[in-house]
């Protein structure tokens, strides 16, 4: 029990950790780092789940859920990250915050 | 009784698989084929989808609600899906929707600077028709967190479509927000995992009890749900994303992909939480920030200058009327009241996505009269674009919530149920809503009715397009007939769960 | 074919589609135009009179109905009331339609014109048919959606501001209409015309709500009906063409109010139950109010439209003022007066669009001595002015002198101070128009804007004729069954007021 | 003992999520992130799931890494610093999340049973030995038909940045340094080994069609840093049907099982079929990393405006 306690806890704390970076940084490339340490808390919780079941097997349900996770997430950061590159080479910029210029433009 | 799954009935030969076959079929293909038969292969799938949709519906209509088990493996092992007369609803709209904006892209794509987008628009739409209808069906809480992530992704690609900076920083800051989201609403599954071990939706509602792990479960996923719907706090990606997409797309995202979202939470709150006590703070709040947003997202519409801006924020300020249904649900004693509130917010959800559907389409058509949507443009449009200026004029009255469209029988319903809970501080919402709506809609149409002597207009608009919105604005009108269907299909026989309780 | 049923739809129709084909009709196709816009309302009017026999003789109930799936019907049902409306609304648009044809001729944007033109006349035929308030509410939306383009038809920068005044207060009236006719379905459940009384049955627990509602429903159609404080969009959207003005006037806008008030009182509350309450008294006062606010307003006005809408203000509110008073004498006169009104004020209204459209005369002062360059327009204003003050044998006379019957017989002396205050405010303001009209000499020469072979073009010139020999006629024959009065006093019958 | 070891990797894993949130260059947050990566990977393996450990060593750590450090560098400087000031206003909410999830852990039920048993029970009725490729594949098929929806979409998502729909066109152009030949031949034959092992391990140990698939792509992805043009011989509607694979077999077994039986996704009794999805599901995850990777524009702007 005790080791689902820390890992569950350290989940959680990864999870409001990549929060909180995912709200503090204007850069992108950190958003997105930010919000893969989140995604990182939320596989731990599944996986610290999957641990306690009391036999001494392993719950393969969170572990497929979290294999699937890990493909999507890196899916969607690649794509986030191409976004990213393509507004940087159209804008020199790499922030979100240049917005009302251009729509006004 | 706690409602659990419901009867599995085979009484016919529709195949609700079919809707989300055909979309998936038609993308892959779309992708593979060369680029001259994309066109057709997007329109021919559109009508297929449509026709199953219509077929699909009749029979749900007819024999109630479905329930299938994938794989053949019955839940918790396996993945449901469930056809109820909510899902059916949303698949009629985006079924609807959908097919019109087809035939619509089909001619504003053809133009020569548009076909590089044709090319990447016809794969991504229909992955993104595939993933919204499977999310209609959704059943299973970490199915719908990967069906989220497949309409994200599409969306998102949808939005950057037009490669301007300002698309691509729009996209980017809703794909951001929408991944966020999406991480949240995962770890939410995890709560809700850790408390019953279990991931089917209707399971979960039978057995789920209250308790920290389910109320931050709900929390999680709350937030995560009213990120992707654009609930006020959350509301500031939607202008830039849904006014820098081109027409089609911009019509797709605000009429139908933040309904998917909005769907979801409904599921979330009415059949996984249906036991486990939400507590009337929560609901309070909620319903709070849809007032909010109503009333912000109203008048921030009044004071742009630029067509599509306008319809957007316009987007924020309707989709506040729909989390009105929370505080009414969970405040209101009389069940009967609470059907009514539960029907006003699903006619609002179906109303608001045929008529911005088809402001959009017809902003779609004005930008391509004139080469730009600033309102100032409009002027002599009602001479050459008679039909668009119809369409605006259309889809206005039903966003204002005037007689007898649909959107007039939402707020009816919806001021009804407000003043039957005595919950008056939400009537500002209908009442104060309608104005300010009323005030950014004639703000569009008095525009119409000024000539101006530069005669800056007009490039020619192809039928197909004008008529597809035309379509779309009559559909928001005439729904407002149908109400007694709409109020079948979220009855009883039909809909698994009738939130307030009068459930057998 | 079932009469009974397709009857109020032919006549719904009839304007409705009218209104919808003229939109997609080409600006040049003159002929076709006036040629449809006639057929509609003269198809109407005949509608209108086989309707009246077919109720008044043979006393077939004419009604449609079926369900909006929200907890109440879409009703169309006709009373003596409706028929009423029904006739001035479909006389009125047939001769407006005339006039509108001869004042808009070579002007732009006639299509749409008289496309909002119909649907306007469908909405006020709609009100007048409504079997159920929230019936009546729909078609009092769409008139608001309809007529707004009329306001704004001239697209000058002036018109615009006037629709959006015009705007913020009749949604602002629709609104309040809205949360009105919910409210009382919320403690009701559907409420038809036919069903007065159906409050009354209810516990006393409800009676505050109900004030509440009443107060709700009355400030939302006082809008319309420019109950002052409300009144301020009318003198604005005087900018409107003259057979806007003339039918916003008469017919559709401001009438809408003000049949809505009737309604209200009479058939949802019932007129004694609301006298029960306590809500008749301030109804009283506050149209007494608009109607002395109303003419002190008109006074000071030096444009001539300008003045004629103040004194709309104050006329209408005779309306409501007989409706608030629980007498005999005061129900007919206020329901004769929804006719009486609108045929004088048209008249006005014509002669007003005829001065300033033949002689570009808009200012009172220009009008001197214009009797004797336009006789007959002159002729008509005046005798539509001896209506709009009440001397006899004019319809307006009619009117008051039911109303004052009706005060003294209601025991509220003071409205018949009121009566007398208001008409001799009306003569201070009409007189001196009539005066230099006939009595002074022309300032100086007069442009012709447009020439013709009599002194305004004839389509002009017939319409007025029209309605004031309708004021004429209404106040002479007032004694007969088939005159206005006649129809008000076996309304007042059918509603179960007796003398 | 295991406590403490589980104490260690707990707090390093807070610690050094927070040091990524922190960290002034772009550069050395991304340097951590890859520490991150590891030290999840080796918290995996600690609670006894080596599969998740596997895929976590080759994306979290290998693919994310070469990706962020790829776009860091086509981005800015990758020595830029960033301003990090500690927010309290966000850091106030984040602290009081933390804590009422850390309060409601506590909640979790100590007979916690989650679905285990029931894949078990289930577990012979399929033709799998391993019940993660079971669940993976069976169970949960339509799950991961979806995942491979998503890896397709991101794709189609990239194409749709890029402009272009050759997705070897957007590649980037070899380093002009490769990594050196002598490695990749070392290691490429070794890697596609690996990956091929895992997949054959996956039906009755931990492995299967995704481990396999991603230690491909990395084959792939260091194939084409090595400057090796073999990727780029591939025609163009292959390259587009193996990226689709995946989901395409998923695509065909649901049409068919319409047919056959009345469930969608319900597998026909033999194990071919089941194999057949696993290895397209491979190939496609292999190839659609690939692209992932290497499709995003280029750092330099020769494309600029495509």
């Amino acid at each position: 029990m005790t080791t689902v306690i820390i890992y569950a806890l350290t989940a959680t704390t990864l999870f409001s950790v990549g929060l909180y970076g995912f709200a503090i940084h204007p850069d992108l490339i950190r958003k997105i780092v930010s919000l893969n340490i989140m995604a990182g808390g939320a596989f731990l919780f599944l996986i610290s789940l999957a641990y306690h079941t009391g036999s001494p097997e392993v719950d393969p349900v969170p572990q497929a859920m979290v294999l699937t996770g890990i493909v999507v997430t890196i899916s969607a950061t690649a794509f986030a990250l191409c976004l990213a590159r393509r507004i940087k080479e159209k804008t020199g910029q790499c922030l979100l915050e240049h917005r009302r210029k251009d729509t006004e433009t | 009784m706690p409602v659990g799954a419901p009867p599995e009935r085979y009484g016919n030969i529709t195949v609700p698989e079919l809707l989300i076959l055909i979309p998936f079929t038609g993308a892959i293909l779309c992708f593979l084929f060369p680029e001259v038969l994309r066109r057709l292969t997007g329109l021919l799938s559109a009508a297929l989808i449509f026709s199953n949709s219509a077929i699909l519906t009749r029979s749900i209509f007819q024999d109630g609600a479905r329930r299938l088990h994938l794989g053949g493996w019955t839940e918790p092992l396996g993945i449901g899906m469930s056809i109820d007369g909510l899902s059916i609803l949303f698949i009629l709209l985006t079924a609807v929707v959908g097919l019109l904006v087809s035939i619509y892209s089909a001619s504003f794509f053809s133009a020569a600077q548009e076909q590089v987008l044709a090319r990447h628009f016809w794969p991504l739409w229909l992955f993104l028709w595939g993933a919204l209808n499977s999310l209609f069906f959704v059943s299973d809480i970490f199915n719908a967190y990967v069906v989220m992530e497949l309409v994200g992704i599409s969306a998102a690609a949808l939005a950057a479509l037009s490669g301007t900076s300002a698309s691509l920083t729009a996209a980017l800051r809703y794909f951001l927000l929408t991944m966020a989201g999406s991480m949240a609403f995962l770890l939410g599954v995890g709560f809700i995992y850790a408390r019953t071990g279990l991931l089917d939706m209707y399971l979960v509602g039978t057995v789920a009890d209250g308790g920290p792990l389910m109320a931050m479960a709900l929390g999680l996923m709350t937030v995560a749900l009213i990120m992707k719907t654009a609930l006020f706090p959350f509301h500031f990606w939607l202008p830039p994303a849904h006014g820098e997409a081109p027409a089609p797309v911009s019509a797709i995202l605000s009429g139908l992909v933040i309904k998917g979202s909005f769907y979801l939470l409904l599921r979330i709150w009415f059949t996984v939480f249906q036991n486990s006590t939400v507590t009337t703070h929560a609901a309070a709040l909620i319903g709070l920030l849809g007032l909010i947003a109503v009333i912000w997202g109203s008048y921030q519409a009044i004071i742009q200058t630029r067509l599509k801006l306008i319809i957007a924020y316009s987007s924020i300020g309707q989709v506040g009327y729909l989390f009105l249904l929370f505080p009414l649900i969970f405040m209101t004693p009389d069940p009967a009241w609470k059907t009514e509130a539960w029907t006003a917010c699903i006619f609002q959800a179906i109303s608001h996505g045929l008529a911005k559907a088809a402001l959009f389409l017809a902003a779609g058509n004005l930008i391509q009269a004139s080469g730009t949507d600033d309102l100032r443009s409009m002027r002599n449009i009602a001479d050459k674009l008679p039909m668009t200026t119809f369409t605006l004029a259309l889809a206005g009255v039903s966003l204002m919530g005037l007689p007898p469209s649909g959107g007039f029988v939402a707020k009816w319903m919806l001021l009804q149920s407000i003043l039957a809970s005595g919950q008056w501080w939400l009537a500002a919402a209908p009442i104060l809503g309608g104005l300010l709506t009323a005030a950014y809609v004639f703000k569009i149409l008095s525009q119409s009715f000024v000539s101006d002597d530069k005669k800056s207009c007009c490039g020619n608009v192809s039928f197909v397009m004008e008529k597809s919105a035309l379509l779309l604005a009559l559909f928001s009108i005439l729904i407002g007939f149908r109400a007694n269907e709409v109020i079948f299909l979220l009855s009883e026989p039909v809909f698994f769960i009738i939130p307030g309780g009068q459930s057998p | 074919m079932n009469l009974n049923f397709w009857l109020p739809i032919l006549m719904l129709s009839s304007s409705f589609f009218t209104g919808l084909i003229i939109f997609f009709l080409k600006e040049e196709s003159t002929a076709l135009r006036t040629t449809l816009n006639l057929a509609g309302s003269i198809f109407k009017v005949f509608a209108v009179h086989f309707m009246a026999y077919r109720l008044l003789v043979l006393d077939n109930i004419h009604q449609v109905s079926f369900s909006m799936g929200l907890g109440f019907d879409f009703v169309l049902r006709v009373d003596f009331l409706s028929l009423m409306f029904l006739a001035l609304s479909s006389n009125l648009w047939l001769v407006t339609t005339i006039y509108s044809v001869g004042y808009l001729e070579g002007s732009p944007n006639r299509s749409r014109f008289f496309g909002f033109f119909s649907l306007c006349v469908t909405a006020s035929t709609g009100i007048a048919l409504a079997g159920n308030l929230i019936t009546f509410f729909i078609f009092y939306e769409f008139l608001t959606l309809v007529t707004y383009p009329l306001v704004v038809h001239r697209e000058t920068r002036e018109a615009l501001e006037a629709g959006r005044t015009y705007l913020w207060y009749t949604i602002l009236g629709g609104a309040l209409l809205f949360l009105g006719v919910v409210w009382l379905q919320v403690i009701t459940g559907p409420l038809d015309f036919v069903d007065t009384g159906a409050l009354e049955a209810l516990g006393r627990e409800y009676h505050v709500s109900l004030c509440i509602i009443f107060l709700i429903l009355v400030m939302g159609l006082g809008v319309k009906a420019a109950l002052v404080p409300l009144h301020g969009w009318l003198p604005v959207a005087m900018v409107a063409p003259a057979p806007v003005s003339a039918l916003l006037h008469a017919v559709a806008v401001v009438k809408a109010g003000a049949f809505g008030i009737v309604r209200v009182v009479f058939d949802v509350f019932g007129r004694d139950f609301a006298g029960f309450l306590g809500l008749l008294g301030p109804l009283a006062v506050a149209a007494s109010f608009t109607i002395i606010f109303g003419s002190l307003r008109a006074l000071s006005q030096t444009d001539l439209k300008k003045r004629l809408a103040y004194s709309t203000v104050s006329q209408v509110s005779y309306i409501t003022l007989g409706t608030a008073v629980i007498a005999y004498f005061s129900a007919v006169g206020a329901i004769v007066h929804l006719v009486h009104q609108g045929i004088m004020k048209i008249t006005l209204f014509f002669c007003a669009g005829n001065f300033a459209e033949t002689l570009g005369l808009h200012n009172i002062r220009d009008l001197r001595g214009v009797g004797r360059r336009m006789p007959l327009t002159a002729i008509m204003f005046t005798l539509a002015v001896f209506g709009m003050i009440g001397t006899p044998p004019m319809a307006g006379f009619i009117s008051k002198w039911y109303l004052g019957l009706g005060a003294l017989e209601g025991g509220s002396a003071w409205i018949l101070v009121i009566l007398v205050v208001s008409s001799l405010l009306n003569s201070a303001y009409f007189l001196p128009i009539v005066y230099s009209m006939w009595f002074e000499l022309p300032s100086g020469q007069w442009k012709t804007i447009r020439t013709s072979r009599f002194e305004a073009p004839l389509m002009l010139l017939v319409p007025p004729m029209f309605t004031v020999g309708a004021a004429v006629f209404a106040g002479l024959f007032a004694g007969s069954n088939w005159s206005p009065l006649g129809l008000a006093r076996q309304i007042a019958f059918g509603m179960g007021i007796y003398p | 003992m295991d406590l403490v070891f589980d104490l260690i990797i707990g707090l390093s894993l807070a610690g050094v999520s927070w040091r990524i949130v922190r960290a002034r260059e772009h550069f050395q947050a991304i340097v951590l992130f890859i520490t991150f990566g590891l030290l999840l990977s080796l918290a995996w393996t600690r609670l006894k799931s080596p599969d998740i450990a596997i895929a976590e060593a080759a994306v979290g750590a290998g693919l994310a890494g070469v990706l962020l450090m790829d776009t860091l560098g086509a981005l800015s400087s990758p020595r830029e610093r960033a301003k990090v000031v500690i927010s309290l206003k966000l850091l106030i909410p984040c602290l009081f999340l933390a804590g009422l999830m850390a309060y409601s852990i506590l909640y979790i039920p100590e007979d916690f049973q989650g679905l285990g048993i029931v894949v078990r029970e289930a577990l012979p009725q399929t033709h799998l030995e391993y019940p993660i490729t079971a669940v993976l594949l069976d169970f949960r098929g339509y799950d991961t038909w979806l995942e491979l929806g998503v890896l397709l979409v991101a794709v189609l998502g990239v194409l749709c940045i890029r402009r272009t729909d050759n997705i070897k066109g957007t590649m980037l152009p070899a380093p002009a340094e490769p990594v050196g030949s002598w490695i990749v031949k070392l290691l490429l034959p070794l890697m596609v080994l690996i990956g091929g092992y895992l997949l054959w391990l996956g039906a009755f140990a931990p492995g299967g069609a995704f481990q396999g698939g991603v230690v491909l792509a990395s084959a792939g992805v260091m194939l084409w840093q090595s400057g090796h043009p073999s990727l780029g011989l591939m025609p163009r509607l292959w390259w587009k049907i193996l990226l689709c694979s995946g989901f395409l077999s998923f695509l065909i077994l649901a049409f068919s099982s319409l047919f056959y039986t009345d469930q969608l996704l319900t597998h026909p009794a033999t194990k071919t079929w089941i194999l057949g999805v696993e290895y397209a599901a491979t190939l496609s995850i292999a190839l659609c990393l690939i692209s992932l990777v290497l499709g995003s524009p280029a750092r330099n702007h020769e494309n600029k405006g495509v």
